[in-house]
């Protein structure tokens, strides 16, 4: 990106997706709880009751459920709901309307309908929220057919490929991560978008490849720069949107460095990283690898309170370069 | 009251293609010609009957895990639905629903529904969609006395009603949920009283008679486009077992045979006797009526199953 | 109507300690100590005091997001609490839960809940526990007027009046769920309504005033455990913000101003004065309680964060 | 298992557990729909209505958030409930009481509390009931630290497993598969428990590793003795509980034979098959691999209706021949 374009916040961008698509385009309006006066939890729709009206930015009741099924009925008439869970842990009270209905509809109905919609979640921890306001659920939606699921790491992503999520006929699960709300990065001043399933090589390097997406991103970035200075080139690939994935580029990496470590903040078990690993280890890469597939992920655990151990159980700079340097053994 | 006569006759039509839609595909099943399980309305056609012929072009429905009524009150064609009763390619979904997914997207059907209560919050939103589009149509949305106990139904009846929306709640109390009894599945024995924690009005109808469920429908709807959300509760009977594995041992052969007494086929063909209509007029509408479905059991077992190559088809748009 | 004096002593004290105790978490919080964001009870004191205080020992409750005062009010230690606000090992949680999820299994505090109705099916489980060991004790759920629009409310509370649970359901109605007015969030006015769609009684009671709020509770508590579930709803106001991120765009000053007039811990202290209580005693309670609360606090920063090489620890029993 | 050994059901197992656990220990009860008079959807609970009166054998109304919730707040207070989610599908709609809560509470309260709870799932396609009601979704349960996840795949199993899973004081996920209701196998006559957490080797081979679980076990079987009277030898191994996971068994095979397939019904994309791929990836036994790990799961689509559709959707003995053939390539 270059130097002279304006830098603005992660939650801007969203905002600024959401507000041109819906200037675009009158079947595009956004509902959830808090979303009107109050701009949202996090701010993120602010100002928009003002531009859109209370009739296009919807403050419903605290009802997850008939948010989400409400947004499914209305996409299958037509309309394209953007729908808001405050916290992404809140999805578990609407699950059935997103697995069961808004995922399988298409199909199920043989083909006579398309659900066009985006589940904006704010996921992951790192604010203090404790253990039922920090998760990081994308693997869930990735084991769900029928649903597309996007990932953002910068202010310039998120734009983009919000943008595709609103315009795409599929339901999309889009995972903010809420401590990238407030981090600012370059973002065109033009309209642009940017297509579901491409991964985005966000650093080239030839030793060894990380695949990491949403607020890991900027954290491998960091850890790469170290070891640049260590003459070690880590090369760090965000696939960006989980469903469709890009195996190409991902595949394509792990072939050329031969050596692969996957973050994610979500728990490992059954995380999405254990998919890109199998899908590595089953790949025509698997002949390449220098060494074993590594996963850095969140603990197993609930994301606990206390400042020190909430940051023990994501993955640390520290965690991920100590994986690096036994990649490199 | 009087009662236009096309009216009746569309009812009377709707009722005796359910009734024998459904004799069909248990006597298929009973063949193995069928796969799975299915929901029988056998008892409840008044219900679909009633509401469905009260609605307009640009009203639409959502249905349940016991909706081939539903979809043939809506005017989903026969052959498409007995296509997909019998998983062939012809079928509304192509065979990919089968009986609880029955969709018809064009005549206004927005589906049928596996989970119960699924569809409750999905009716809110056609309507939000309605309103947003200004289409003047209404969303109605069936679901059953056992479904009413669903957090689903609590969201959606008062989400509709603090956004003002077009949506007619209708209850099919058929006094049970599976084996289980009103009775003791709520403590109530009035479930339109539920309305009123919503603040919009709740009414109970015999659901039985469709002329009633008809007249109650047609106000509803004129309400509903005013005023926003109703709920509309007919009490009826399911005759059938719930599905194909029902032993029927949670209820006595007496209190079917009671309901049996009350058939709404029968009932309304009572009443248009008595309204001007002739034998002659209902033999013949019974016939075409078992003609009709028997043309649409030969057209479907003309389409072929699925090709098992297309399996992976049409997940995403 | 005469009041026990320890009573409205014991009410008064838990009354100041939940304010002194939030007071002193406001600051500590505006001087870095305390991370993440916390939803404060001021205003709302008076209902988890008169609640709480008519309980018997074998009762238990389940708390919310804004369960500071329910956890004061159920009598779990200061230092514990202001330990886990701090996210020391000494919290009631082990700094584990922070200020969202204090618990106090062993006074009958199954817990804090972040999620909204999250707790409600969980009072009804522990009423069915309480019934099936036959206890003696109830189950009382506290949640807001914002969480009684959740569909688990509404299961929740059908559940426990089919199972004839004893479970006191306390809605602490303050108007708002975060920034929505109740007004757009349900369309009716009295949320004791909504108890008739279950089947069981449902009272409203002013929510600010302690005395009030005691004896609706005993007479509901005694109710309950003879014949299941009851609703009463505490009218009263929050007057913090909803949590620590609101900037109160969604209300007047003006409003705010006139609900703080009606503070419930100054009421309570006129109730007093004018039942025979001194000013001295008040004073005395008052002085008692902040010492309380600075030693709470003193204790609290004794205690280490927790070792962040036992994080893993404590997921599975 | 002896020849002489009496056959039941994999349902009658179940019953059997469930009813001696009832007469071991007053504070056990079965909550449900449908489970009372009914005996269950799939007659699971025939008969122990009669034994143990509706006080302890709870029909429920329609309401599955609360059926977990009311489990949930049971177990908190001593009591060790065994709840019933007719159709694993309806899950979805318990989703916050399971991870937010039941999940969460030990470690969350600081340990204060256990929450030892069953919650019983029937799983699975085959039986024709479509796209709502034939789910495998154990991998989003294996994703949820606090959870233990169990998938039996024997009327022995089904039964020794879910004993200690009554036992086990922690909330445990028991999800059973619908098509094997019926099948029989030997169970012994006399008490017994299968400790959670450890693989069983259904089969000895050395050629090639099925790792395998739930229905798929049956399936492999037959498709191993297949390939026995070729001269191939193919172990199957059974993890039977997810989590905890017997990563040792498992690895240990993997070792030995170089060679792994892994099945599930479940569908491919972050399915449990990704998590026993990356965990072999990742282990000793990547060194000793002499072909990429291979996974047939279920495709990437909603369970079709039709038979022949609802067979094409799930693993097939034809396509796990085809895999372990590409294997031994
Ligand atoms: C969420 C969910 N829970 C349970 C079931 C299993 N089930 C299917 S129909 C039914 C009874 C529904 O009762 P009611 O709503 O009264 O409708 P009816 O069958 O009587 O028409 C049940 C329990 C389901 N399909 N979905
Ligand atoms: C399931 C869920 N939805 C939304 C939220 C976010 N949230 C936290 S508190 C709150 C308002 C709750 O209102 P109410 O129940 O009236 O309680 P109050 O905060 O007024 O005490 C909201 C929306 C949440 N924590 N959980
Ligand atoms: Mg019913
Ligand atoms: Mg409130």
């Amino acid at each position: 990106m270059g130097a002279l374009m304006r830098q603005i916040t992660y939650a801007n961008a969203i905002n600024e997706a959401m507000s041109e698509e819906m200037r675009r385009d009158g079947n595009v309006f956004l509902m959830g709880e808090d979303v009107g006066v109050y701009g949202g939890a996090f701010g993120v729709s602010a100002g928009m009751l003002d531009e859109f009206g209370a009739e296009r930015v919807i403050d419903t009741p605290i009802s997850e459920a008939a948010i989400a099924g409400t947004a499914v009925g209305a996409a299958l008439c037509g309309m394209r709901p953007i729908a808001e869970m405050m916290f992404s842990d809140f999805v578990t009270i609407a699950m059935d309307q997103i697995v069961n209905q808004a995922a399988k509809m298409r199909y199920m109905f043989g083909g006579q309908v398309s659900v066009p919609m985006v589940l904006r979640l704010a996921g992951g921890s790192g604010t203090g929220a404790a253990a039922q306001h920090s998760q990081s659920l994308e693997a869930w939606f990735c084991h769900v057919p029928g649903l597309k699921v996007v990932v953002p790491s910068t202010p310039c992503d998120a734009k983009g490929l919000l943008v595709s999520a609103i315009r795409d006929d599929n339901p999309v699960i889009f995972v903010e991560q809420k401590v990238l709300y407030k981090e600012t990065g370059g973002v065109p001043e033009e309209e642009y978008s940017i297509p579901l399933g491409k991964a985005d090589i966000k650093r080239r390097g030839s030793d060894v490849t990380l695949v990491a997406y949403g607020r890991m991103v900027p954290l491998c970035l960091r850890v790469a720069e170290d070891f640049a200075t260590q003459g070690v080139s880590v090369e760090v690939v965000d696939p960006r949107t989980l469903v469709p994935l890009d195996t190409e580029t991902l595949t394509a990496s792990a072939k050329k460095t031969g050596r692969v470590l996957i973050v994610h903040e979500a728990c490992r078990t059954a995380g999405f990283g254990a998919e890109i690993a199998a899908l590595i280890a089953g790949s025509a890469a698997f002949s390449r690898l220098k060494a074993p597939i590594m996963r850095v992920c969140g603990l197993d655990v609930p994301i606990p309170f206390s400042p020190g151990l909430e940051r023990a159980a994501v993955p640390t700079p520290e965690r991920v370069a100590e994986a690096i340097r036994v990649l490199l053994k | 009251m009087s009662f236009d006569n096309d009216i009746l006759k569309s009812m009377y039509v709707k009722m005796l293609l359910m009734r024998k839609f459904e004799e069909k595909v248990a006597q298929l099943f009973s063949e193995g010609m069928i796969h799975g399980t299915m929901h029988l309305y056998v008892g409840e056609e008044a219900v679909a009957a009633g509401v469905c012929t009260a609605l307009g072009d640009h009203d639409v429905i959502t249905s349940t895990h016991r909706g081939h009524g539903h979809s043939i009150a809506k005017g989903a064609g026969l052959t498409g639905l007995m296509a997909e009763m019998l998983g062939r390619e012809a079928g509304c979904c192509k065979g990919r629903g089968g009986s609880m997914h029955f969709a018809d997207f064009a005549g206004g059907n927005l589906g049928g529904n596996g989970i119960v209560g699924g569809s409750q919050s999905i009716a809110v939103g056609a309507a939000l969609a309605a309103k947003m589009k200004k289409t003047g149509g209404i969303a109605v949305c069936f679901f059953g006395d056992g479904a009413a106990n669903e957090g689903s139904f609590h969201e959606a009846a008062n989400m509709a009603s603090v956004l003002k929306l077009p949506v007619l709640f209708v209850c099919e109390n058929n006094l049970y949920g599976m084996s289980m009894p009103l009775s003791r599945s709520m403590n109530i024995s009035d479930i339109a009283v539920r309305a009123s924690a919503y603040g919009f009005p709740g009414r109970t109808v015999d659901g039985n008679d469709a002329t009633a469920v008809y007249r109650a429908a047609e106000d509803a709807r004129d309400y509903v486009k005013q005023n926003g959300p109703m709920l509309l509760v007919c009490n009826t009977y399911r005759i059938s077992g719930h599905s194909k594995s029902d032993t029927n041992v949670y209820r006595t052969q007496r209190e079917i045979d009671a309901w049996q007494a009350k058939d709404p086929v029968l009932r309304m063909a009572a009443f248009m006797l008595k309204n001007g209509f002739s034998q002659a007029a209902l033999d013949e509408a019974d016939e075409t009526a078992a003609r009709d479905i028997e043309s649409a059991v030969a057209a479907a077992l003309q389409s072929p199953y699925p090709d098992a190559r297309t399996v992976l088809d049409g997940v995403y748009a």
